[in-house]
C-alpha cells in the first residue's frame, strides 16, 4: 500500500472554474491580473504536434504509392482508432488533454507507420488500445507517459502476433486485398529479415531501393529519403533537436561498421544499409525525439541517442529479433527518468574552470 | 572460449532472463524499495552482495554435504536456514565494521531474507546443474539484473510521483506494475540475444 | 488478537477486505509467475493453503513452547518443513504441474503471506482461529490466483482449464489460432495483476 | 508632459527600507523639496515632484496592489504648476555644480545620495549604495545598460538619443565616484542611432567604450549584459556583479546623476514608455513621479478601447495593475495597456516535457521541472534544482508550448520556501 | 518404507547445520554487539518481521526506525493491521490524549453570488499564487476567501472540500484539527474552534461599513445588533466585529436571528435547543424591560427635575454625559 495514497492529490485543481459571470460587478471594467510575462510566443502544443503529423506524411505518401490501398486502409484505420480510443479516454477517465491537441493523432499515424501494410483491422484495434490505453491513460494522458505510445503497441502487437507484424508486401502490390487473400506470392522480407535468417545472399535491394523506399517493410519505415524530408522539416522549425537522431544514427553506424569490418561480409550486413534499412530512421526522428519521453537536456540527449543506438545495433546483430529500433528505444524510454535525475545542466555563474558561456 | 562462455551468462541473467521482469523472482523488494533512487541503489549493492555469497554457500553445501549423505531433499530447509543465517551475520558484521555503509545498505539486509530472488538464485543454480564457477558467475550476473531493473524502476516512479497525473485509483501499486508490464515487453527485445 | 471477532468472518477476511494479493500486495512473485493458466493458478493456490493452514496449526501449537529470540528461524524451518512435503508430494503425484510451477513451489518458504500470518496471527492466536484464518487467506490467495490465471489463460492462450481434460477455447478457435501472446508472457502478467489491483481498489471505494 | 496638479508619491519607491515622511497636512512644499528621508543605508529620500500644498500623508494605493504610506500634493492657488508667477523657487541640491570634476568620491555619492537616485531600468535599487562597494570588493569596471530591459519599452533607448550629452556626463561621473578607469556602455545592435551619437559624445573620454550587443532578451538584466560585454560570469545568489569586480548602471540613472550632480536637480521626474493597443498615442514620455495614470492616460490621448491587462514595467517582468488609480513610481519604466487580443486567455496544457524553457534560461535552470517540485510541493526538491537562482525574467513561461505559469510557480515557490524558514526560525 | 538411517542422517545433519549457524550467529552477536535505540527493538518485536516492504520502508526494522524518527505512519504496516497499529502506538506514546475537540471553521460567507469581483485572475491555481500577483485578492473585499483551496489541498484527512459556491467546505466529522489549512490559508480566514460552538461569525471584513456593504452582501456591518441582542452577554465588540466568548454562550441562537446580513451562522446546521432558546429570550425580554424602564426612568428624570442622577440596574449602563 502507497503511503500516500490518503493524501489529498498535491496539485491538482480543486477549485471550480472562475465564474463566468460577473455578479454585482461594478460598472467599472475590471482588469486581469496575472503573473508575469504578460506575452506569451506563437508555439504551442498542437502547432508541434501539427507540425509532426505534417513531417510524417511524404513518408507515408511514399507507403500509399508502393502499397496502394493496404497503406491507406492502415493509416487512416490507426488513426481513427487512435482518436476515437483518446476520445473515450478521455471521456471516461478524465485525465487531462483534448483531441484537439493533435497528439493521439501523431501516436495514430506513427503507430499505423510501424505496421505491416497487411496488418488486419483488428491489430490495429488492438494496438490503438495498448497505445493509447496502457501507455498514455493509465499514466495521466499527455505529458505523463513514460514509454512513447506507439512503441509500446508496436512491441505489444510485435510479440503477440509475430506472424502478422512480418507478413511484408512486395512494393508495387497496390490493389485492395481482401480478408483471407492469399499473401504467399505477394509478399517478401526485409533486408534485417533476411540477415537474421542468414539468406544475406538473397538480398536485392540496393541502398537506392533503401532511400526510395522501393522494398517490403512497415507502411512508414520503407523511404529513407521521405523520412529526410520530414525530419528536416522538423529540424528546421526547431521542433526537434539534432543530438538524438545523430547519436542514434551514428552509433548504429559505428557498431554496425565495425562488426562488418571485423565479421566480415559474408555474416554481416555493410553499416550504410544498417542504417537506411528498417525503421532506424523513423524511429531516429520521430519516435526517439518525442519529448514527452526523451531526455530534456542536450547532454541527456546525447547520451539517450548513443544509448539507442547501442541497443539497436546488438539486437539487429545478436538479438532474436531482426530489428531492434522499437525495443531500444521503448529501454532507454525507461533509462530516461535517471538520465534526467543525474544530469543537471550547469547553472550559470557556477562555473569554475571553464567559462563555456556563450556570448 | 571460457571467458567468453562465462560472459555470455551473465548478459543471459542480467538481460535476457532477467529475474524481474522474466522470473518473477523478488517482486517484493523490486515494488517496495523503489520510491526513491537512492535507497534503490542501496538495496541493489546489498542483493548483488547478498545472492552471490548465499548461492556460493548453498552450492558448497549442497555438494559437499547433502549429496553426499543423499540429503537433496532437505535443500530447501537448509538453503533458507542458511541464507537466514548469513543475512544476519553480514548484518552485525557491518554494523559493526562499518556503521556508515550500515546506514547506507545495512537497513535493507533484513528484507533480503525473505527476498525470493535469493532463494531462487541458490535454487536454480542447482536445479541447472551448475558448476562452481558457473553458480558464482550466474548469481552475479542475477543479482546484477535485479539490481539494474530496481534502480531503472526506481527512476521511472521517481517520476511518476512528480507529475501526478495518474488517475486516482492506479496511483501506487497498479501503475508501478503497469510500468513495469511495458519495462518487461521491452526486455522481451533481448529474447534470443544469448542461447543458453 | 481480539477475540470478539466471530470465526466466520476471520474465515472470510481474506477474500476481499484483507485480500493478500490485491489488498497487502502479498505473495506478487508466485502470482505473477504460476498465474499462465488457470489450473496452474489453481495449483498453487492450493499448495499455499496447505502450507499455509498446516504451519499456521503448527506454530500455533508451538507458540507457548519457542523462545522469542529465535521465533523467525523456527518459524522458518517449520514452514521450509511442510514445503518440502508440498514439493515431493506434487513431484509424486501431480508431476506436469510440478514441472510448470518449478522453482516456485520451494520458494513458498519465502513468500511473505505465509510468514507473516505465521508471525501476525498464529504466533498469537489459538489453533481453531489460526487455522481458519490461515484457510481464509490461503483461499483468497488462491481466488486471486485464479481469477488472473483465467484471464490470463483466456486472452494469452484462447483456453480455459487447459492442462486438465475440460479443456476448451470460450472465444473460438479462431481466436485460439492466434491469441494475444503477450499475455501469457511476463508482460501480461504485471499488466494483469495492476490492471486487477486497480479495480479492486475501485470496488473498495465504491462499497 | 506637464506636471500635473495633484501628485500621489509613495514613500516605498525603491528596494530596501521605506522612506520616513518629513512633511505634514498642510505644509507647503516647493518643486523638488525633499518630503521624507531615508529609512536606512539601502534606502533613498523622496522629493517633492511638483510645488503646492500637502493635503494627505497615510495609505494610498500602491501599484504593487498594496496599500502604501503616501503624500498626496496639490497644487494651490499661486502655488504649482498652474501658476509659475509667485511660486516659491524651485528647489536645488545644495553643493551641485558643473564643476563636479573637483568634487571627492564621497562628496559625489552624498550627493547622488540626497538627490535620491535610484536604478531606473526597473528595479529601483539605490543607487548610491552600488557606489559604496564594501572593502575588499574591488571594482575595475562600470557597465552602463543601455540594453532596453525588455521588449516593448523604448525609454531607455530615447533617453540615449535626446541626451546623449547628460548620460555621458553621468557616465563619466559615475566613473570618478566609483574609481575605476574603464566603463562600458552596452547597447543592443539594433538601435545603431544611439550607438553612433553615444560613440561621438564619448570620444572625448578613452576610458569610456560604447559596445553593441546581440538584440535578444534577457539582454538588459545585470548578469547576462555583464556576460555578454566581458564573459565573466557572476555567482549565483548571494552573489552579486560586485564579486566580479562589475557595477551596472542604467542609461537612465547616469542621465539623473549627471543633472543631479551638475545642476542640482534630484530625481522627481523619469521617461517611462507609454505602450500597446488600448491606448490612443502609444509614446515615450517625461513625467514627474506621483503623477496618476490618468493623466498620463489622458496626455496620451486616452484609452483607444477599454484595456484587459494594464501592465507597469515591461511585458515580461513588469506586474499587472488592479487599479488605475495608482501613480508612477520611480521604477514605472513602461505602462503597457493590453486589449484582450494582445494577452488572451491561456489554459495550461500538461507540460510534455520539450526543454525549451530550460535551453531558453539565461540561468541554465531547469524551470518546467523547478515548476513541477513547487507543484506537488516538495521545496527541497526545487532548492536542489537552484530555484533561488531564478531571476524571473520570464523567458521559460512566454516560450512554454504548454502556457504553464513557470515563473509564478518559481515565486510561488520561493514564497513558500520564504514563509517556511520564518516559521522554524519563530 | 522409512529408513530409520535416512531419518537419523537428516535430523544430524539439518541439526548440526542449525547448530552451526546459531553458534556462528551468537557469537557475532557478542563480538559485534551495537546499542540501538531500545524502542526500536521493542518495535521490531511488534512489527510481523515479514520485511515484505509493503510500508514503503526497507523491512520491519527500516519501518520501525522510520516510526521513531517520525517519518512513518503509524498505521502504515498493512500485514499487520490495526492491532499492530494499536501497539505500536504505545511504545511511542503517540496516543492521542482525550481532549475537547475542535474543528476548523472559515470566517467568510463570500460565495461567488454574493461577493464582488475586483480583478479578474488568470494565473497558478493557488491562493497563495494569486495573492502574489495582487496582494489584496481577487475580490473587491480584501479579507474575501479566493477559493482556490489551497486549504483543500494540504488537508491530509479529507475534511475538506471546494464547494459549488466558490469556498471550501468543512466536514466537521472528519476534521482533526490539525491546523494544516490554518497555515495554509495566506489570507488567515480558517480559525480553530471548539466543536461544541454552534454559533460563529462567518465574516472577517476589516472595509469601513459602507465599502463592505458594495463588496459583499453578505459581510459584517458592524451594526452592533447582534450584542444587543445576545442575553448573556457573549459577544464582545473588537473594534470592527463581534467575538464570541466561549464560556459564556449557550448557543441560543438569538444573535444569528438578529443579524440582518447572515453573517452570524449555525456550525453544521445546529438548531439551539428549545429549552436554551426559550430562558434566553425571557432573559433577553427582562433585560429589554429593564433597559426600557431605566430610559424611561432617565427621561422623566432629565425633563423635570435635571438634578437628581438615574437609576441604573447593576450601574452598567454608560452614565449620561
Amino acid at each position: 500500500m502507497t503511503a500516500s495514497s490518503n493524501a489529498a492529490p498535491e496539485g491538482a485543481p480543486v477549485s471550480a472554474p472562475p465564474p463566468a459571470d460577473k455578479v454585482g460587478a461594478s460598472a467599472r471594467p475590471t482588469l486581469r491580473v496575472g503573473p508575469s510575462p504578460h506575452l506569451h510566443g506563437p508555439e504551442t502544443v498542437p502547432r508541434i504536434m501539427r507540425w509532426v503529423f505534417l513531417a510524417l506524411l511524404p513518408a507515408a505518401l511514399v507507403s500509399v504509392w508502393f502499397f496502394g490501398a493496404s497503406a491507406v486502409k492502415v493509416l487512416t484505420l490507426s488513426t481513427l482508432f487512435c482518436l476515437g480510443v483518446e476520445w473515450l479516454c478521455l471521456r471516461l477517465m478524465r485525465t487531462p488533454g483534448a483531441l484537439s491537441d493533435w497528439s493521439a493523432a501523431v501516436t495514430g499515424l506513427l503507430l499505423g507507420m510501424n505496421l505491416p501494410p497487411t496488418a488486419p483491422w483488428w491489430l490495429i484495434l488492438a494496438g490503438a488500445i495498448v497505445a493509447i490505453v496502457v501507455a498514455k491513460h493509465l499514466f495521466g494522458g499527455l505529458g505523463g507517459n513514460i514509454f512513447n505510445p506507439a512503441l509500446t503497441a508496436r512491441v505489444f502487437l510485435l510479440v503477440s502476433w509475430p506472424t502478422y507484424m512480418t507478413t511484408w508486401l512486395k512494393p508495387g502490390q497496390r490493389q485492395w486485398l481482401a480478408p483471407g487473400t492469399d499473401l504467399a506470392g505477394i509478399t517478401e522480407a526485409t533486408p534485417l529479415g533476411l540477415l537474421k535468417e542468414g539468406r544475406l545472399s538473397e538480398l536485392s535491394a540496393g541502398a537506392s531501393d533503401l532511400l526510395l523506399g522501393n522494398l517490403g517493410g512497415s507502411v512508414g519505415e520503407i523511404s529513407a529519403l521521405a523520412l529526410l524530408i520530414g525530419a528536416a522539416a522538423l529540424l528546421w522549425k526547431r521542433i526537434i533537436t539534432w543530438e538524438i537522431p545523430a547519436a542514434f544514427i551514428g552509433t548504429v553506424a559505428a557498431v554496425t561498421g565495425l562488426a562488418y569490418a571485423i565479421g566480415g561480409p559474408e555474416r554481416y550486413l555493410a553499416p550504410h544499409l544498417h542504417v537506411l534499412a528498417g525503421g532506424l530512421f523513423l524511429g531516429a526522428f520521430f519516435m526517439a525525439t518525442d519529448m514527452v519521453t526523451c531526455p530534456i537536456t542536450y547532454r541527456g540527449r546525447l547520451i539517450f541517442g548513443a544509448g539507442c543506438g547501442l541497443l539497436t545495433a546488438v539486437i539487429r546483430l545478436w538479438g532474436g529479433y531482426p530489428e531492434g529500433v522499437s525495443f531500444a528505444i521503448l529501454l532507454m524510454n525507461a533509462g530516461t527518468p535517471m538520465i534526467d535525475h543525474y544530469l543537471r545542466p550547469r547553472t550559470f555563474g557556477t562555473a569554475t574552470a571553464r567559462q563555456g558561456a556563450t556570448s | 572460449m571460457e571467458i567468453a562462455h562465462y560472459l555470455q551468462l551473465v548478459l543471459w541473467a542480467i538481460l535476457v532472463n532477467n529475474f524481474v521482469l522474466a522470473q518473477f523472482l523478488g517482486i517484493c523488494p523490486f515494488l517496495g524499495v523503489s520510491r526513491k533512487i537512492e535507497s534503490a541503489i542501496g538495496m541493489s549493492i546489498a542483493v548483488v552482495f547478498v545472492i552471490t555469497a548465499a548461492s556460493v554457500i548453498c552450492w558448497l553445501l549442497y555438494y559437499t554435504v547433502l549429496l553426499p549423505f543423499h540429503l537433496g531433499f532437505l535443500r530447501t530447509i537448509v538453503f533458507i536456514l542458511v541464507i537466514a543465517a548469513l543475512v544476519q551475520f553480514v548484518e552485525m558484521v557491518i554494523r559493526k565494521v562499518s556503521p556508515s555503509l550500515f546506514q547506507a545498505l545495512g537497513i535493507y539486509l533484513p528484507l533480503i531474507t525473505t527476498n525470493c530472488a535469493v532463494l531462487g538464485a541458490a535454487l536454480l543454480a542447482i536445479t541447472k546443474d551448475f558448476n562452481f564457477m558457473k553458480t558464482l558467475v550466474y548469481a552475479l550476473g542475477s543479482s546484477i539484473g535485479f539490481g539494474l531493473v530496481l534502480v531503472l524502476f526506481a527512476g521511472i516512479r521517481q517520476r511518476l510521483d512528480i507529475v501526478p497525473a495518474v488517475p486516482r485509483i492506479l496511483r501506487g501499486m497498479p501503475i508501478a506494475l503497469v510500468t513495469s508490464a511495458i519495462l518487461a515487453l521491452a526486455f522481451l527485445g533481448f529474447a534470443g540475444l544469448v542461447k543458453m | 488478537m481480539a477475540s470478539g471477532v466471530s470465526l466466520d468472518r476471520e474465515f472470510t477476511k481474506g477474500f476481499v477486505r484483507e485480500n493478500p494479493l490485491f489488498i497487502l500486495v502479498l505473495g506478487t512473485c508466485p502470482s505473477l509467475a504460476t498465474s499462465t493458466t488457470l489450473f496452474n493458478g489453481f495449483g498453487m493456490g492450493i499448495a499455499a493453503t496447505f502450507v499455509l493452514v498446516c504451519s499456521n496449526i503448527v506454530i500455533s501449537l508451538l507458540r507457548k513452547f519457542i523462545p522469542d529470540g529465535v521465533r523467525i528461524p523456527a518459524f522458518i524451518v517449520v514452514i521450509a518443513s511442510f514445503v518440502t512435503m508440498v514439493d515431493l508430494l506434487m513431484e509424486g503425484f501431480v508431476f506436469s504441474l510440478h514441472q510448470s510451477l518449478g522453482v516456485f513451489i520451494p520458494l513458498i518458504v519465502v513468500n511473505c503471506i505465509i510468514l507473516g500470518r505465521a508471525e501476525a496471527f498464529a504466533s498469537k492466536n489459538g489453533v481453531l482461529r489460526s487455522a481458519l484464518d490461515g484457510l481464509g487467506m490461503g483461499l483468497g490467495f488462491m481466488a486471486a490466483l485464479v481469477v488472473m490465471g483465467t484471464i490470463r489463460e483466456i486472452l494469452g492462450n484462447g483456453t480455459l482449464m487447459a492442462g486438465t481434460p475440460y479443456e476448451f477455447a470460450p472465444f473460438g478457435e479462431g481466436f485460439k489460432a492466434s491469441p494475444v501472446l503477450v499475455m501469457t508472457l511476463p508482460p501480461g502478467a504485471f499488466l494483469t495483476l495492476g490492471l486487477l489491483m486497480a479495480g479492486v481498489k475501485r470496488l473498495g471505494e465504491r462499497s | 508632459m506637464p506636471a500635473p496638479c495633484r501628485v500621489v508619491v509613495p514613500l516605498r519607491q525603491h528596494l530596501g527600507a521605506p522612506a520616513k515622511a518629513i512633511v505634514a497636512v498642510g505644509d507647503r512644499v516647493a518643486e523638488g523639496q525633499p518630503i521624507a528621508e531615508p529609512g536606512g543605508f539601502v534606502s533613498a529620500p523622496v522629493h517633492a515632484p511638483i510645488a503646492g500644498e500637502v493635503t494627505f500623508v497615510g495609505p494610498r494605493a500602491h501599484p504593487g496592489g498594496f496599500p502604501c504610506e503616501s503624500v498626496v500634493i496639490e497644487a494651490r492657488d499661486g502655488v504649482g504648476p498652474a501658476a509659475t508667477d509667485g511660486a516659491p523657487p524651485p528647489w536645488r541640491l545644495p553643493g551641485a555644480s558643473a564643476d563636479w570634476e573637483r568634487m571627492t568620491r564621497a562628496e559625489l555619492t552624498a550627493l547622488i545620495r540626497e538627490a535620491g537616485i535610484v536604478g531606473l531600468g526597473g528595479a529601483a535599487f539605490p543607487t548610491h549604495v552600488k557606489l559604496s562597494p564594501p572593502a575588499g570588493k574591488p571594482i575595475d569596471l562600470l557597465v552602463i545598460n543601455g540594453a532596453e530591459c525588455e521588449p516593448f519599452l523604448t525609454c531607455d533607448h530615447r533617453v540615449m538619443l535626446e541626451e546623449t550629452a547628460a548620460v555621458v556626463t553621468g557616465v563619466r561621473i559615475l566613473k570618478r565616484a566609483l574609481g575605476v578607469p574603464r566603463a562600458i556602455i552596452g547597447v543592443e545592435g539594433n538601435k545603431p542611432d544611439a550607438i553612433a551619437r553615444l560613440g561621438e559624445a564619448c570620444a572625448l573620454d578613452d576610458g569610456i567604450e560604447v559596445v553593441a550587443c546581440r538584440v535578444k532578451y534577457p539582454q538588459g538584466a545585470e548578469k547576462q549584459l555583464i556576460n555578454a560585454l566581458t564573459g565573466r560570469e557572476v555567482p549565483p545568489p548571494p552573489g552579486l556583479p560586485l564579486d566580479v569586480g562589475v557595477v551596472v548602471q542604467n542609461v537612465g540613472t547616469a542621465a539623473a546623476v549627471a543633472r543631479a550632480v551638475t545642476a542640482g536637480l534630484p530625481l522627481y521626474e523619469r521617461v517611462v514608455t507609454v505602450s500597446g493597443s488600448a491606448i490612443a498615442r502609444p509614446s515615450n514620455v517625461r513625467v514627474r513621479i506621483g503623477t496618476p495614470l490618468r493623466d498620463i492616460i489622458d496626455f496620451c490621448g486616452g484609452l483607444a478601447s477599454p484595456p484587459a491587462k494594464v501592465v507597469m514595467g515591461g511585458p515580461m517582468m513588469g506586474a499587472s495593475l488592479t487599479d488605475l488609480d495608482v501613480p508612477v513610481v520611480k521604477a514605472t519604466s513602461g505602462l503597457l495597456f493590453f486589449t484582450r487580443h494582445e494577452c488572451p486567455d491561456s489554459t495550461p496544457h500538461a507540460c510534455i516535457r520539450c526543454g525549451r524553457c530550460g535551453e531558453a534560461c539565461p540561468l541554465c535552470l531547469q524551470p518546467s521541472e523547478i515548476a513541477l517540485r513547487v507543484e506537488i510541493g516538495d521545496l527541497d526538491a526545487a532548492q536542489a534544482l537552484h530555484i533561488q537562482e531564478c531571476m524571473e525574467c520570464g523567458t521559460c513561461a512566454y516560450i512554454c508550448p504548454s502556457n504553464r505559469w513557470l515563473v509564478q510557480q518559481v515565486r510561488l515557490g520561493k514564497a513558500k520556501l520564504h514563509d517556511r524558514k520564518q516559521q522554524r526560525s519563530a | 518404507m522409512i529408513d530409520p538411517q535416512v531419518v537419523i542422517v537428516s535430523a544430524a545433519s539439518l541439526g548440526s547445520v542449525g547448530i552451526a549457524s546459531a553458534a556462528l550467529l551468537a557469537g557475532a552477536s557478542r563480538f559485534f554487539k551495537v546499542e540501538t535505540d531500545p524502542r526500536v527493538e521493542a518495535l521490531i518485536a511488534i512489527l510481523p518481521g515479514a520485511n515484505c516492504g509493503g510500508c514503503g520502508f526497507p523491512g520491519c526494522s527500516g519501518f520501525a526506525q522510520a516510526l521513531v524518527d517520525g517519518k512513518a505512519e503509524v498505521t502504515a504496516c498493512s500485514p499487520g493491521g490495526a492491532d499492530v497499529a494499536k501497539q505500536i502506538g504505545a511504545v511511542l506514546g503517540r496516543e492521542v490524549a482525550d481532549r475537547a475537540r475542535a474543528v476548523v471553521r472559515l470566517r467568510c460567507s463570500g460565495t461567488r453570488a454574493v461577493a464582488a469581483p475586483r480583478v479578474e485572475y488568470g494565473g497558478v491555481d493557488s491562493c497563495r499564487a494569486l495573492l502574489l500577483v495582487s496582494p489584496a485578492g481577487s475580490k473587491a473585499c480584501p479579507r474575501g476567501c479566493e477559493g482556490l483551496g489551497d486549504c483543500v489541498r494540504v488537508c491530509l484527512f479529507g475534511a475538506l472540500r471546494m464547494g459549488e459556491n466558490g469556498l471550501p467546505a468543512v466536514d466537521e466529522q472528519k476534521c482533526t484539527a490539525c491546523g494544516q489549512c490554518v497555515t495554509a490559508c495566506p489570507k488567515h480566514l480558517i480559525a480553530i474552534e471548539p466543536y461544541d460552538s454552534t454559533v460563529f461569525l462567518a465574516c472577517s471584513t476589516d472595509l469601513a461599513p459602507k465599502d463592505a456593504r458594495q463588496a459583499c452582501q453578505v459581510a459584517c456591518l458592524a451594526c452592533r445588533l447582534c450584542l444587543k441582542a445576545c442575553p448573556h452577554d457573549a459577544l464582545v465588540w473588537d473594534g470592527r466585529r463581534p467575538v464570541r466568548v466561549d464560556d459564556k454562550c449557550v448557543g441560543c441562537g438569538l444573535c444569528v436571528d438578529a443579524c440582518k446580513q447572515g453573517v452570524l451562522v449555525y456550525a453544521r446546521g445546529a438548531v439551539p435547543e428549545p429549552g436554551v432558546r426559550a430562558q434566553a429570550e425571557r432573559l433577553l425580554a427582562e433585560r429589554k424591560a429593564v433597559e426600557a424602564a431605566r430610559k424611561a426612568a432617565a427621561k422623566a428624570a432629565a425633563a423635570p427635575q435635571p438634578a437628581a442622577p438615574p437609576e441604573t440596574p447593576a450601574g452598567d449602563g454608560p452614565a449620561p454625559a
